[in-house]
């Protein structure tokens, strides 16, 4: 038994010879793979291109908003800001950004089959992404879309005078992108497990995937025909949601939340899913409830469908229909809160190391705890009646989406990129992006909440002046995430050609991927592997190296009742 | 991945290939559930709040092309079901034949639907600036493939109409943006279906499917089915409405 | 009085204090929830720090009753909050009967509201205080949302149909409102100022500046413009019911239903006239869909309003003990 | 591993004929109903008859009778969503009792209880 932390890696670390990244060369053999590790890499960097973008029209917001006099952009220029902000973050970065790419890079190998269950429909997925994305940057550059992301009727259909038509195709041909990617992961799931990988032996990684699937197939054909019936709408006058016809604006909210609320989740579940990886190797110890947290992943995605309407209290609907569904709202928060205490949990008698995934996930868990917590503050009715299209609510679903779903994606990204390149990144460097990251997101955030309370509405390009002391602390705050963002990207990219070799396992961690080289090779496992262990049993799995017969760790919590 | 004679290299066998692709394609056709759902939705608010107008629309359709179509569609999903039937147990050479039927079928729904449209082109019944849904009415002379009974109903209907609801023309155009867009979508799903069977076609002519191996009859199957089974939700939303007056 | 870092805006409405209590009350159980999982996640990664590079953690898998606990607990907690957030929102949508009623017209990207005398304004709201209000909210183009911070009330302002808005003024002063639906361009600057008075200030300042319309008198106006006076004769001899103190009593209708005539049901009658029918008349009426604004129908309501008073004919159909009438 | 519960069945023609007479004689039932005046109950013929045509459909022409348990959950998700998504928008269309406008004449008979009366 070794004591070093690089028990699998000797000093005389190599690259595989043969891997996915150099089985074949040339911009061909990238644009048509159907290896879902290369595919993963092409999503990889056209969710990076996204997000740099909207991370511009953020920085944009942040800086205008630095005055309440609104004197950097005009009124037009900045309601384009935050739209297109809202647009490409939410559907050409958080929807596909830890689905398609670490979802895309790891299931196969996670669950030890060679490929997903349908390749080229895969590759397919992210052509459809990019002609999407092409519709909406082409909107972009000829008029820009004012209508916010929620593209509410009648503006978006009759007074915008942007370019929503093609920002509106845009995002529904992505959704077609979506719905593929979630079509293979459920199948792949349901028929591609290796010999020994039952259902529960997966690790919560998948299972936050397949209930990630679920919300994406059974909700993104909603927003397409919804987003189809606005575009035929504005193009060809059809009436649904035009009140002038005697349609109904109200309906249009209706449909467009039964898929944008679960689309919430479709952010966060992948992000939960990260996060239950990182936690128990880090702890090297099993999760604490493995049941229970993959119920829960599953609870969210059913129970997510059915409070769409929340988003709705007072936009005159009935009376009755709110209390349901803001009975409903508490009803989803608690599987969510499980798995915080179940994560809190697992920490209690593990042997806790702080490599920079592990501060990723220890941000994650103080982040989405302050996100979900506020999210009982808007659920409920009473208080929803003040903080509803407030910047209480921007602050809300940012700790979520932000401060949940990206740091989740950060700290995934970190934890597989060894995997991903074969190479480490520089760990310092990377722990005081984590930290800085942290910081600058809660001083950007946190004031927001003040601000909704307060009663500063959302989408404001000029606002009251008592409001502006929390504005510039929060622009201040943008400004130290930029740079948490950028410094990942340059050394991730460094890291990726001129990291010190990883080796085939370094952390080390429990996953099947982590059985096969790194970078794995483009049929992912050498021979098919069997699975005889649970998922994160670092006691039964002697080829990890660590020290099972020294002084066992007590419980620390309770008694066991799972001792193996 | 690569291909090693019918099974391709991510798959063990060729069962598990086979039920993968089989899950794949009812997953899909339970996306296009959810798709029609939006849509059926909007159809079911706005036909339980503008009543008069949606059965005004309803009569201006012809229930024996709706019909017709009807039959055409359900036999054309028994052929399909008899080419699945054939490639199941390897009879080469009634596959092609039932496609081939499936196909034809197909296309007279196409060439009646296509009839339909024209004579709401004609009729001034497509949603837009020149919707008039009393136009035929109005303008008898110019609508002379109603005959005059029929005529005499629909003017007799439209004066009910138009007394319980006086925006009628409003709201008979939610019925045609309705109409339109169910049976557009429809129709578009059957393009894509008539687009597959000739390509299967094509492969079966090659005798490419066998009892072995048939997954792509078997999958364009479902499809079609499925795409069958709209149509047996249109025909009465869209034709049925209140025609017992 | 104002701190340079405020976190709760004034207090001016019946609501402000009810909605603050239960903000106050979720943010103290939620900082229980935040502060003991934040404490435990510390303690337990300096406790159980890595020592050794090869060390594992315990075999621990899991806990039933802990889990049946941290689930069940929660569930109750939650459930205490939806349903004191339930009361505290029903007690907002459900207005109480005596109200001052204020008509508020939306539209890009300004206000206009209109006093019960027929006062008008645009960006402004004057309302006396520790009386109950109640807005009348309407849209012209797109979904607006009126929203007051200092009374913790806001409603959407939806085209197509009327919502309302009730608050009960507690504080005199002047207080922001806002659009808080994104509607366009100017958006951030579809706002003003709520002034909030006492009640003899009130009355004096309403009865100040005759100049404004009377809407009724507006509405008078329209009435014979539109040639509403042929049919809707005042002594019930018309081809239309008369409408003498039909608004607020109960119509008769031809289905034997009856119905309350309020601001809907005249809207309605205008817009869609042949959708209730009065017991007693014939469907003659054309629809006045496209012809006349909103604001129009506003005029003509408060027309029919001023009608109340107003002897109701014998023969005036619909239900026998109430006044009844339909145009 | 997947599990290898189900070899092909094969469906006779025989049975496919049985059921496609079946589905044109249930059209003609459809269009036959929609001539009496059923009240109410118009549309709820029309909806049941075609949801019996289309089980047939799915059980026999697509085979889902003798599908695995995971194609029938499948199915049987794909209902479920849709009759979450028609449902529970509904209910607020239904239960829409406040203040009106022209609108939902579904609860058109309820009497409004705060009518204006200064």
């Amino acid at each position: 038994m070794s004591t070093s932390s690089t028990i699998n890696t000797g000093p005389a670390l190599k690259l595989p010879e043969k891997h996915y990244l150099n089985a074949s060369y040339g911009i061909r053999s990238w644009l048509l793979t159907t290896d879902h590790k290369r595919i993963a890499l092409l999503y990889l960097a056209s969710v990076t291109f996204f997000f740099f973008i909207g991370g511009f029209f953020a920085m944009m917001i942040r800086l205008h908003l630095m005055s309440p006099y609104g004197t950097l952009l005009s009124a037009d220029t900045y309601n384009r800001m935050f739209t297109m902000h809202g647009v490409t973050m939410v559907f050409f970065f958080l929807i596909p950004s830890i689905p398609a790419v670490l979802g895309n890079f790891l299931i196969p190998l996670m669950v030890g089959a060679k490929d997903l269950a349908f390749p080229k429909i895969n590759l397919l997925s992210w052509y459809i992404y990019i002609i999407g994305g092409s519709f909406t940057l082409y909107s972009m550059m000829t008029g820009g879309l004012d209508t916010g992301w929620t593209f509410y009727t009648p503006l978006s259909t009759i007074y915008s005078n942007s370019a929503v038509a093609p920002a509106v195709v845009g995002v529904f041909i992505t959704g077609f992108s979506s719905i593929l990617t979630g079509l293979n992961f459920l199948v792949t799931v349901h028929t591609m497990r290796a010999p020994g990988m039952t259902w529960f032996r997966l690790p919560l990684f998948v299972w936050a995937h397949y209930a990630t699937s679920v919300v994406m197939i059974l909700g993104t054909p909603v927003i397409a025909i919804t987003l189809g019936l606005a575009a035929m709408e504005r193009v060809f006058g059809l009436g649904f949601f035009n009140p002038a016809m005697g349609g109904d604006p109200i309906l249009f909210q209706h449909l467009f939340w039964f898929y944008s609320h679960p689309a919430v989740y479709i952010m966060i579940l992948p992000a939960m899913g990260v996060i239950s990886e990182l936690i128990p190797t880090f702890a090297r110890k099993k999760l604490f409830g493995y049941h229970f947290v993959a119920a829960a992943s599953l609870a969210i995605a059913v129970i997510g469908f059915l409070v769409w309407a929340h988003h709705m209290f007072l936009t005159g609907q009935s009376t009755y229909a709110a209390l349901a569904f803001s009975f409903l709202t508490f009803l989803v928060a608690i599987p969510s809160a499980v798995k915080v205490f179940n994560w809190t949990a697992t920490l209690f008698g593990g042997s806790i190391s702080f490599d920079t995934p592990m501060l990723y996930a220890f941000g994650f868990l103080g982040l989405f705890l302050v996100g979900g917590l506020t999210g009982l503050f808007l659920g409920c009715l009473g208080i929803d009646m003040h903080v509803h299209d407030t910047y209480f609510v921007v602050a809300h679903f940012h700790y979520i989406m932000v401060g949940g779903a990206v740091m989740g994606y950060l700290g995934g990204l970190h934890f597989w990129w060894p995997k991903i390149t074969g190479r480490k990144y520089p760990e310092w460097l990377a722990r005081i992006a984590a930290l800085v990251l942290f910081v600058g997101f809660n001083l950007t955030f946190f004031p927001q909440f003040v601000l909704g309370y307060l009663g500063m509405p959302r989408r404001y390009h000029v606002y009251p002046p008592e409001f502006q002391v929390y504005n510039v602390m929060s622009t201040a705050g943008a400004s130290i995430l930029a740079v948490g963002y950028l410094l990942p990207m340059i050394y991730l990219m460094w890291a990726a050609f001129y990291g010190e070799v990883a080796g085939n396992n370094p952390w080390p961690a429990t996953g099947l991927e982590w059985t096969t080289p790194s970078p794995p090779p483009t049929e992912n496992f050498e021979v098919t592997p069997v699975v005889t262990w649970e998922a994160y049993d670092f006691h039964n799995r002697p080829e990890l190296g660590l020290d099972v017969l020294g002084v066992p760790r007590h419980g620390g919590m309770l008694p066991a009742h799972g001792d193996d | 991945m690569h291909r090693t004679g019918a099974l391709y290299g991510q798959f063990e066998t060729l069962e598990q290939q086979k039920e993968t692709a089989s899950l794949g394609m009812w997953i899909f056709l339970v996306t296009e559930v959810m798709f029609f759902g939006g849509i059926m939705l909007a159809y079911t608010i706005n036909r339980h709040t503008y009543y008069h107008a949606f059965a005004m629309g309803s009569q201006t359709l012809s229930i024996q092309l709706g019909t017709l179509n009807t039959g055409v569609l359900l036999a054309s999903s028994f052929t399909m079901a008899m080419a699945v039937w054939a490639a199941q147990v390897g009879k080469k050479k009634l596959i092609p034949l039932f496609l081939a039927l499936t196909i034809v079928l197909g296309f007279i729904f196409f060439g009646v639907k296509y009839v339909e449209y024209a004579q709401k082109f004609h009729h001034h019944l497509v949603p837009g600036r020149n919707f008039d849904i009393a136009y035929c009415v109005n303008n008898p002379s110019q609508c002379e493939d109603i005959n005059a009974k029929d005529m005499e109903k629909e003017r007799e209907e439209l004066t009910a109409a138009m007394e319980a609801d006086p925006d009628l023309n409003a709201h008979a155009q939610l019925y045609y943006s309705a109409y339109f867009g169910m049976t557009g979508l429809h129709a578009l799903h059957m393009i894509i279906g008539a687009g597959l069977l000739f390509w299967l076609l094509r492969g079966s002519l090659a005798g490419r499917f066998s009892a072995e191996w048939n997954t792509p009859v078997d999958l364009v199957g479902l499809y079609w089915h499925f795409v069958d089974i709209v149509w047996i939700y249109l025909f009465p939303l869209l034709y049925l409405i209140d025609r017992h007056k | 009085m104002q701190s340079p870092l405020p976190f709760f805006p004034v207090q001016a409405s019946s609501f402000a204090g009810d909605v603050d209590l239960l903000f106050t009350f979720i943010l103290l159980t939620c900082l229980l929830f935040a502060v003991l999982v934040t404490l435990l996640a510390i303690y337990a990664a300096f406790k159980y720090r890595r020592t050794s590079p090869g060390e594992v953690g315990s075999t621990v898998e899991g806990n039933l009753p802990l889990e049946i606990g941290w689930t069940l607990i929660p569930l109750l907690i939650s459930m205490v909050m939806f349903a004191w957030g339930a009361v505290v929102y029903v007690n907002f949508r459900t207005a109480p009967k005596d109200t001052l009623n204020i008509y508020v017209v939306g539209k890009q990207w300004m206000w206009k509201s209109q006093q019960p005398n027929g006062k008008r304004e645009i960006n402004e709201l004057h309302v006396p205080v520790n009386r109950d209000i109640k807005l009348i909210l309407g849209s012209e183009d797109v979904i607006h949302d009126f929203y007051v911070p200092a009374f913790r009330a806001k409603m959407d302002v939806v085209p197509g149909r009327y919502n309302t808005l009730w608050f009960r003024p507690t504080r005199i002063g002047k207080y922001h409102f806002f659009c808080s639906q994104y509607c366009g361009t100017n958006h951030a600057e579809m706002g003003g100022w709520v002034t909030v008075m006492d009640p003899a200030e009130y009355a004096a300042w309403l009865s100040d500046e005759a100049g404004d319309v009377n809407p009724a008198s507006a509405g008078e106006k329209l009435f014979t413009q539109l040639a509403c006076v042929t049919c809707h004769l005042g002594n019930g001899t018309g081809r239309a019911p008369s409408l003498n103190g039909v608004y607020g009593g109960k119509v008769l209708l031809a289905d034997g239903t009856t119905v309350t005539a309020d601001d809907a049901y005249i809207r309605e009658s205008i817009l869609q006239p042949k959708a209730k029918i009065v017991a007693g008349y014939q469907p003659v009426m054309p629809t006045f869909q496209g012809l006349v604004s909103e604001e129009q129908i506003l005029n003509l309501t408060a027309y029919i309003k001023s009608l109340q008073s107003q002897p109701v004919p014998a023969k005036g159909a619909g239900v026998a003990p109430a006044t009844t009438g339909k145009k | 591993m997947s599990e290898h519960e189900h070899s092909e069945h094969i469906v006779p023609p025989s049975l496919y004929l049985v059921i496609i007479l079946t589905l044109m004689c249930l059209t003609a039932l459809t269009v036959a109903v929609a001539y009496i005046d059923l009240g109410r109950f118009n549309i709820v013929a029309a909806l049941g008859i075609a949801t019996i045509k289309a089980t047939l459909v799915v059980l026999f022409f697509m085979h889902a009778k003798y599908s695995p348990k995971r194609t029938k959950l499948v199915i049987f998700a794909g209902i479920f969503w849709l009759i979450i998504l028609l449902f529970m928008t509904l209910s607020d269309y239904a239960s829409r009792v406040d203040y009106r406008g022209v609108r939902y004449p579904m609860s058109q008979n309820l009497t409004l209880t705060h009518a204006p009366r200064s």
